[in-house]
């Protein structure tokens, strides 16, 4: 009986971000637009543009190689997998245990792997510097992200997601290390997900962009897909922050319907929370340049290794 | 018959086999004689190792009347010794069939062919000796017949430098082992390891740093390393494979037989010498090889990287140790080893895919290369395997080693020491950031190279490399693959050898259901590299099939868009170096004092503008040219007494009598 | 003094069959035969030696052999006989070149067997004003064959070797008088008072003090022909100027003779209680020549005189051994002796070869052997391996055994003499990166060379890394337990 | 033996060790030669003596070679060389006649206290003679390093080696001397020869005309 609605919960969750990915990004597009004054598109609008580029015809470069037509689907597939082991709503998913949080991480390394390599295909120079900052970035967050999960792991004594949630609902107290690794995956997460002030997801000019520099050569369905990860990400994000540092609501293992819609709630708040700090943050905020980045995302590395170090020293004595 | 003995038998056919290449250079089935016997002796001896690592037998030791006279020449498979044989013929074996192929374009079999049969015979002596003498002779044996491998072009003067420069640090590497075992051995002169494991050493500190030098310095540790990225890409591309892949595991093998084995029980401060400079060996590999153009020189530097990463799940086996965990010890000795297993698979496969590349192209250097994905497909495929895989992500098995490592460092706080509590973090920094620049140095080597358009005509024209290399490469992808989503059973392969050294063992993960691994507890952490992948491949496909379904199947080739200033030429493609660009920015001015100089001439000026970077070697800086610096200076001043004349020449003989007589007298003296 | 030519035995014969080689050689004519006549004169001297090893002669008077010096004999003749055999083509082309006259050639051939005679009657010596006299012997004999080429630097060598020599000698002389002082009263006046076994036998009783001074003599001066830094200075030169023959005969077994001296004396200041230990002395010379000639290898430009200096390093590292003394540093001490005889003179065969292609001995004006000429370059690799002391040769035994049976005594020493090792090591597989690979240079023309000495010597020295016949692994620890 | 024999002995070879003084303060080339001759026949006489207080007979042979050869044959053939060759007759010294003698002294010093120390067991008449035998080998050797002159430095050589004669007949029944001093008589002459073959001129250092020194092995 739990199997089976351990294996529904999972079923539902994966649908359940995939469905709600296009809305968060309509949903603070319009909230950036509000806040700058203007009306701004519908909240649908990313599902309207996905549906419109996945009916155009594919324009694809002279010398673009297989490895360019497939790397969409696993760039999405990965993400995709890796938002669903993320708990959401339910800490009591059937295949939490297959990826821990460093197999997350490192997932999502995977489809920025195939993201920085699809870059390089066409063979422009565009692709080239968004491949480069890309991994260059990365070279940064990725470490941090580790601190982090080394963080909260030594905290939780694990690294699973559904175990850590569990303790943050029960027995974690205020810790130091938390508000670091706090501070530390918020600037990943914007690093991640090429938000300002790391990059400007609306810009089109060129030697601005990071991500869009990568997508460049991309067009009909290939860029729906791409599109859709990235939005599958940024959901990932707030969702981790949320299952981590504000885990109530979630529903526990075993727990009645009425739980589960509680959890369903509480996430789509969290959701509705997250994106909105993060719009305010941005219009509040000015891009940096290029190479003031990795000093910024120093900081988070430093803020993650900081909090790791003290939970060594304060432990077991 | 027991398994040492048909491995000894099987050692004996390969040094046959070098004889025999001898003997049939003349021939034209020379290459395919020698390689196809290579790989039949390497499949034996791995099928014996594998028995006896799955049956968990006991070890077998047996004496040939070799060697030193009075104790001869002792040999044994235990399950360290059988799971190195494993791992060293398995990538022999590799290297065997790839050269079957890639053997036929070499100019000079001559100069390959005898040696690689010798070297594979004495990768595998190496790890069957049993004594301080036959151990000895089996590694430098070894350092010999791949110096001659290395030297095998030889009018090419970077040749010529890489092979002195290797032989002597192996030469260093052997003095130091042997002091080492002067120590354990001490002055009674029990060579033989059962002596060593009975009595404990004078000073095992010392013995410990002396295998640092001596099995560091084969491995590549930071600062001995410098001869690896030299010497490893100087050889023939499946000599390379074997070098990076097999032989620094071989020097790995030597420090655990040694410190974990005959060193008797680790003390409290030895993982604080081993883990920082493990760390500090994975960044300066990593670092290096994001440097490099070269894209052998660049597969060398990972393997420095590479060994960084074993040598900290070592250095954290050896402090769990000493601290009576043994637990968490199997632990990290278990990701050590697996990243062992893991790094000569994909290590090899990487350098066959180079030495396809070079067949194909004869370039090494990326800045020449390019587009290659479109006219070699299945090379390509191969070696992008090979990437994701070093590059440590998921579903491949370079991920759950390093996976494991991490695990053993969350171990970590538990242990009492200061030391490592304040190192362990720091060095899992250096591991996760290190990982993460692994990435991007593939995406940089696997981009330059196989992606965009050619940038020379030499690229141009590549082919599709032999079926006998593609075996090879496919073989070896598909190993990373199996490695990486069953995980459980090469654990549990490395179960005996653990409970060997450590006295403890990782649970089963066979049973687990799923065949997911876990390490400690599931409550802990856990991870199933077959549902990740399987994952994966379904959301892939499930992805490709709804989207095409309601996707429409137009497609329209067409120049590439670039905002529209698409240029013909290749040279606008990212480079080698201006991909590394920002990472040399941030972390290059640091560690190698790179300086970048501009030179923009004034409008007006048809010169080209120029941007020259300089990059410095500090390690060789600080430690190397004094060194020889110092050696020349003393050469200088002392040769001066080649040029004196008799008259000179008699006086000194006049003082040494004189100051001996005084001596002498003085000594009387004193005496009386 | 020639009481003891009396009756034919073998060990007469290995004194007889030279010296009467040397007065046919010295007056037959011809090339051809005479070279013919050199080789069969050293292999019945070496059938007569073999034939000591099975029947033992009692000792003589004068002449006597045990363990120790018949290893040395055996040795002496072997390699006297591969350099015959070497020599034998290595003139052939000297003299067709024109280097040498047939008048040179008498004279050579005579002189080589005279040098053998000399060397076998040091070794059999049992009285030490004999042995004296026969080192004396072999000295001049080798000065006069290094000045054989008459050109300016072969008669500097030649006069530097003769009166570095000379001073070596005298000084050997006074301690053998010494000697003989110390053990007089003991022994009581004659001849007895100079013969081995009974000084041996009766040293205890003799005068400690006397023994000591007489040691510092007899350790300069033979040491002068060890070739021990601070005397090496002859050695170098007499190496790299005298025809190569010579140069393998100098290496290979001059130097050992003298080293037996030595080592005779050693045996002899330690069974006396009393004397200061000879082994700190020879520890520090020997250490010291091993580093020096480590260091002076580098700036070596001709090939035969950078070996020569090798030479030296090997005759330091051996003296180090039985410095150390003990039963596992004095049969490590023996075997690389035998092992640096084999190897150095199965060097100086292929450079000889090498030499005369190129015409040239400078170290610049070679390179590419191993295209070349495979067979000369492949020997000269595997000769520099094992005088570098790499597995699997015969060399890396010994100093396996010296280095980890130091380490365990003397720590520091061990250290020292490492990178002593490291050293030279750095400087041999620098040149012979030049030597024997990268392009070409000088004359590729074919040789017509005789390798049969050269692999047979390395053939030896292999066989000896692999696998040591138990026999001789029994005689050598015998000995080095004779010399404690 | 009675105690005037001893001093005869004794006196005769302190005598010795007078007359290498008196090479060492020399300068001048004959004046340096006939000291040497001096020295031999003070050597001869030695010997001479020993084999009479020993009664050993043959210990006259030694005795009547250094008479002869070196008393005689050798001090006037090198006058030859030095007529013949031209040589300088005032000697180069490589360290000044002061500083040699004060060095002399004190190698003189160093044999005595090593001699008599190490000697103590040895018998008074050998005894003596061999500390006096040890300072006259030094003495030559210093010769042999000090001076630059070729003929002195053959000189040296043979003091040197009358040094060891001394010693060698010093020694109560010493065997097979006459055939060491026979032995060294060949050396000697193979010196003598050497210089005449040579043409060694100036210097020990070279050995020809123009001075050789650029003939050493690997010069630079």
């Amino acid at each position: 009986m739990v199997l089976i609605l351990d294996l529904i919960t999972q079923g539902a969750q994966m649908l359940i971000v995939l469905l709600l990915a296009p809305l968060l990004i309509g949903y603070t597009r319009k909230l950036k637009a509000r806040l700058l004054r203007r009306r701004g598109p519908p909240i649908i609008q990313p599902y309207r543009d996905l549906l419109r580029l996945i009916r155009k015809e594919v324009v694809l470069a002279d010398n673009a190689s297989w490895l360019f037509r497939s790397g969409p689907y696993m760039i999405f597939s990965a993400t995709w997998v890796a938002a669903a082991l993320v708990p959401t709503f339910a800490t009591s998913l059937q295949f939490s245990w297959t990826a821990d949080l460093i197999a997350i991480t490192a997932l999502i390394g995977s489809s920025r792997f195939f993201l920085a390599l699809v870059g390089m295909d066409v063979g422009t120079s565009f692709g080239g510097i968004g491949s480069s900052r890309e991994m260059m970035f990365a070279s940064l967050a990725e470490p941090a992200m580790i601190m982090i999960a080394f963080t909260v792991a030594l905290l939780a004594g694990s690294t699973q997601l559904s175990v850590i949630a569990h303790f943050m609902l029960t027995s974690a107290g205020l810790r130091v290390s938390l508000g670091l690794a706090l501070a530390a995956l918020v600037i990943v997460a914007l690093a991640e997900n090429a938000r300002v002030p790391v990059d400007n997801p609306a810009t089109h000019l060129e030697l601005t962009m990071v991500h869009e520099a990568m997508v460049l050569e991309y067009s009909g369905r290939h860029l729906a897909v791409l599109e859709f990860a990235a939005a599958l990400k940024l959901l990932l994000y707030i969702s981790l922050i949320g299952c981590i540092f504000v885990p109530w609501g979630l529903a526990p293992v075993g727990s009645g319907l009425n739980a589960y819609a509680v959890g369903l709630a509480s996430y789509l708040g969290k959701l509705a929370v997250g994106g909105f700090l993060l719009v305010l943050f941005e219009t509040s905020i000015a891009k940096m340049r290029v190479f003031r980045v990795p000093d910024f995302l120093g900081v988070a590395l430093m803020l993650g290794l900081l909090g790791m170090l003290l939970l060594f020293v304060s432990r077991s004595f | 018959m027991t398994s040492v003995v048909i491995a000894l038998w099987s050692v004996a056919a390969l040094l046959g086999v070098a004889v025999l290449a001898v003997v049939t250079l003349r021939s034209s089935a020379a290459t395919l004689l020698t390689y196809g016997a290579c790989l039949a002796v390497s499949i034996v001896i791995l099928a014996v190792a594998l028995t006896f690592l799955i049956g968990a037998a006991q070890p077998q030791s047996t004496k040939l009347p070799f060697g030193l006279p009075w104790i001869g020449a002792n040999f044994r498979i235990d399950a360290l010794a059988a799971f190195f044989l494993a791992v060293a013929n398995l990538g022999g074996a590799g290297a065997s069939l790839f050269a079957i192929g890639y053997g036929t374009h070499e100019k000079a079999p001559g100069r390959v062919l005898p040696f690689y049969a010798a070297f594979l015979a004495g990768l595998n002596l190496v790890v069957l000796a049993d004594d301080a003498f036959t151990f000895l002779v089996s590694w430098e044996f070894m350092s010999l017949s791949s110096w001659a491998l290395v030297m095998a072009h030889h009018r090419d003067p970077e040749n010529r430098r890489a092979g002195y420069l290797y032989i002597t640090m192996a030469s260093f590497g052997t003095l130091s082992l042997l002091l080492a075992f002067g120590l354990l051995a001490g002055g009674s002169g029990g060579y033989t390891f059962a002596d060593m494991r009975g009595t404990t050493a004078a000073l095992p500190g010392l013995v410990l740093i002396l295998v640092l030098l001596g099995a560091g310095s084969k491995a590549g540790l930071v600062p001995l390393h410098i001869w690896l990225p030299l010497a490893h890409p100087a050889a023939p591309s499946h000599v390379s494979a074997l070098m990076s892949g097999v032989m620094t595991k071989v020097a790995v093998y030597g420090f655990i037989r040694i410190i974990f084995d005959l060193n008797g029980p680790p003390a409290w401060w030895w993982g604080i010498i081993v883990i920082p400079l493990a760390g500090i060996t994975c960044v300066l590999g990593v670092l290096s090889a994001l440097m490099q153009h070269d894209i052998k020189r660049l597969l060398a530097y990972h393997t420095v990287e590479n060994i960084g990463i074993i040598f900290i799940g070592l250095g954290l086996a050896l402090a769990f140790a000493a601290n009576a965990m043994p637990a968490a010890a199997a632990l990290a000795l278990t990701a050590a080893l697996f990243h062992v297993f893991n790094h000569c698979v994909f290590k090899s496969l990487l350098f066959f895919g180079s030495g396809a590349v070079l067949t194909a192209t004869g370039e090494r250097d990326m800045e020449h290369l390019g587009g290659l994905i479109h006219r070699m497909p299945l090379t390509a495929f191969a070696f992008l395997t090979g990437c994701v895989a070093i590059s440590a992500l998921p579903p491949l098995n370079g991920f759950v080693s390093e996976w494991l490592t991490f695990q053993a460092i969350l171990l970590s706080p538990d242990v009492p020491s200061w030391g490592i509590k304040l190192i362990v973090p720091a060095v899992g920094a250096m591991l996760a950031l290190s990982a993460a620049l692994a990435a991007a140095c593939f995406v940089k080597a696997f981009g330059v190279t196989f992606l965009g358009r050619p940038r020379t005509p030499a690229a141009e024209g590549a082919r599709e490399t032999d079926p006998a290399s593609l075996a090879a490469m496919f073989a070896f992808a598909a190993l990373c693959l199996i490695a990486g989503i069953f995980p459980g059973f090469v654990i549990d392969g490395l179960a005996p050898v653990t409970q060997s050294l450590v006295g403890g063992r990782m649970p089963a993960q066979s049973t687990i259901p799923w065949l997911s691994i876990v390490p400690v507890a599931e409550s802990r952490s856990s991870y199933n590299g077959l549902l990740v992948f399987s994952f994966i491949a379904i959301a892939t496909l499930a992805a490709v099939e709804i989207i095409h379904r309601f996707a429409s199947r137009s497609l329209r080739r067409g120049p590439a868009w670039a905002c529209g200033y698409f240029d013909a030429s290749p040279a606008i493609q990212y480079t080698a170096g201006s991909f590394a660009q920002p990472i040399r920015r941030v972390f290059g001015d640091v560690v190698f004092l790179a300086r970048e100089h501009v030179d923009m001439p004034p409008p007006g000026d048809p010169r080209p503008a120029r941007l020259t970077v300089t990059l410095r070697d500090l390690v060789w800086e600080t430690i190397y040219d004094p060194v020889t610096n110092a050696v020349w200076f003393t050469a200088e001043k002392l040769s001066y007494l080649q040029f004196l004349t008799i008259r000179q020449f008699l006086s000194v003989v006049f003082g040494a009598l004189v100051s001996l007589l005084f001596l002498l007298m003085l000594v009387m003296l004193v005496w009386s | 003094m020639n009481a003891f030519f009396s009756e034919f035995t073998p060990l007469t014969a290995v004194l007889i069959i030279p010296a009467v080689a040397a007065a046919v050689l010295a007056l037959l004519p011809g090339y051809w035969l005479a070279a013919r006549i050199n080789v069969l004169a050293t292999l019945a001297t070496l059938i007569a030696a073999l034939a000591l090893l099975v029947e033992r002669p009692p000792v003589g008077g004068y002449l006597f052999v045990d363990d120790l010096n018949n290893v040395f004999i055996v040795l002496t003749t072997f390699v006297g006989l591969t350099t015959a055999v070497f020599s034998a083509s290595y003139i052939g082309h000297e003299l067709e070149i024109g280097r040498l006259t047939p008048r040179h050639l008498r004279f050579y051939h005579a002189m080589y067997q005279l040098l053998m005679f000399a060397m076998n009657l040091a070794l059999t010596a049992n009285n030490i004003g004999l042995m004296w006299v026969a080192i004396e012997m072999a000295t001049l004999t080798t000065v006069l064959m290094v000045g054989i080429y008459r050109t300016h630097e072969a008669l500097e060598a030649a006069w530097k070797y003769f009166i570095l020599g000379s001073v070596g000698i005298a000084m050997a002389l006074f301690g053998t008088i010494l000697v003989y002082m110390a053990a007089q009263p003991v022994i009581g006046e004659g001849a007895e008072a100079m013969v081995w076994t009974t000084l041996v036998a009766r040293a205890a009783g003799f005068d400690p003090a006397l023994l000591n001074v007489a040691f510092v003599f007899l350790m300069l001066g033979y040491g002068t022909k060890v070739g021990l830094a601070p005397l090496h200075a002859w050695l170098p030169d007499a190496h790299a100027e005298g025809p190569t023959p010579i140069s393998a005969v100098l290496s290979g077994l001059l130097l050992n003779v003298a080293l037996y001296a030595v080592l005779r004396f050693k045996l002899l200041l330690a069974a006396n209680p009393a004397a200061l230990a000879p082994g700190p002395l020879m520890v520090t010379m020997g250490l010291g020549s091993v580093i020096f000639a480590g260091f002076m290898l580098y700036r070596r430009r001709d090939i035969k005189r950078m070996f020569a200096y090798s030479s030296i390093e090997h005759m330091g590292i051996i003296t180090f051994a039985f410095g150390m003394g003990g039963p596992l540093a004095n049969f490590a001490g023996l075997l690389h002796m035998v092992m640096h005889s084999l190897t150095k003179s199965g060097i100086f065969f292929a450079v000889g070869h090498i030499a005369q292609v190129k015409g040239t001995q400078k170290i610049a004006d070679i390179g590419g052997l191993t295209e070349t000429h495979p067979m000369l370059g492949w020997g000269l690799v595997l000769g520099v391996v094992a005088i570098a002391g790499l597995p699997p040769l015969g060399v890396f035994m010994s100093e396996f055994l010296i280095i980890t049976s130091t380490f365990a005594r003397q720590p520091l020493l061990a250290v020292a003499l490492v990178a002593g090792l490291l050293v030279a090591f750095g400087a041999l597989f620098l040149r012979l990166n030049s030597l024997a690979f990268g392009e070409p240079i000088g004359s590729t023309a074919p040789v017509k060379a005789s390798y049969v000495p050269m692999y047979i010597h390395f053939g030896l020295v292999l066989a000896a890394g692999i696998y040591l016949p138990p026999t001789l692994v029994v005689w050598f620890q015998h000995i080095a337990g004779l010399l404690g | 033996m009675n105690a005037s024999s001893l001093d005869v002995a004794h006196l005769l070879a302190g005598s010795m060790v007078l007359v290498s003084f008196m090479l060492l303060y020399q300068d001048r080339m004959f004046a340096m030669l006939n000291v040497f001759a001096l020295h031999a026949i003070v050597l001869s006489a030695s010997v001479a003596w020993q084999a009479h207080i020993q009664n050993a007979p043959h210990l006259y042979v030694p005795a009547a070679i250094a008479l002869v050869l070196k008393g005689i044959i050798i001090p006037i053939a090198l006058h030859r060389v030095v007529i013949r060759l031209g040589i300088h007759r005032t000697i180069e010294t490589a360290v000044g006649i002061g500083r040699t003698m004060l060095l002399g002294i004190g190698l003189v010093a160093l044999s005595m206290v090593v001699m008599l120390k190490a000697a103590a067991a040895a018998d008074p008449l050998a005894r003596e003679d061999l500390a006096f035998a040890l300072s006259v080998l030094l003495l030559g050797l210093l010769m042999m390093v000090t001076r630059r002159n070729a003929v002195s430095q053959i000189v040296g050589f043979m003091s040197l080696e009358n040094g060891l004669i001394l010693a060698a007949t010093g020694a109560l029944g010493m065997p097979l001397v006459v055939e060491i001093s026979v032995a060294f008589s060949v050396l000697v002459a193979f010196i003598v020869i050497g210089v005449f073959l040579f043409r060694i001129r100036e210097r020990f250092d070279s050995v020809d005309l123009q001075a050789l020194d650029e003939w050493r092995g690997e010069r630079r």
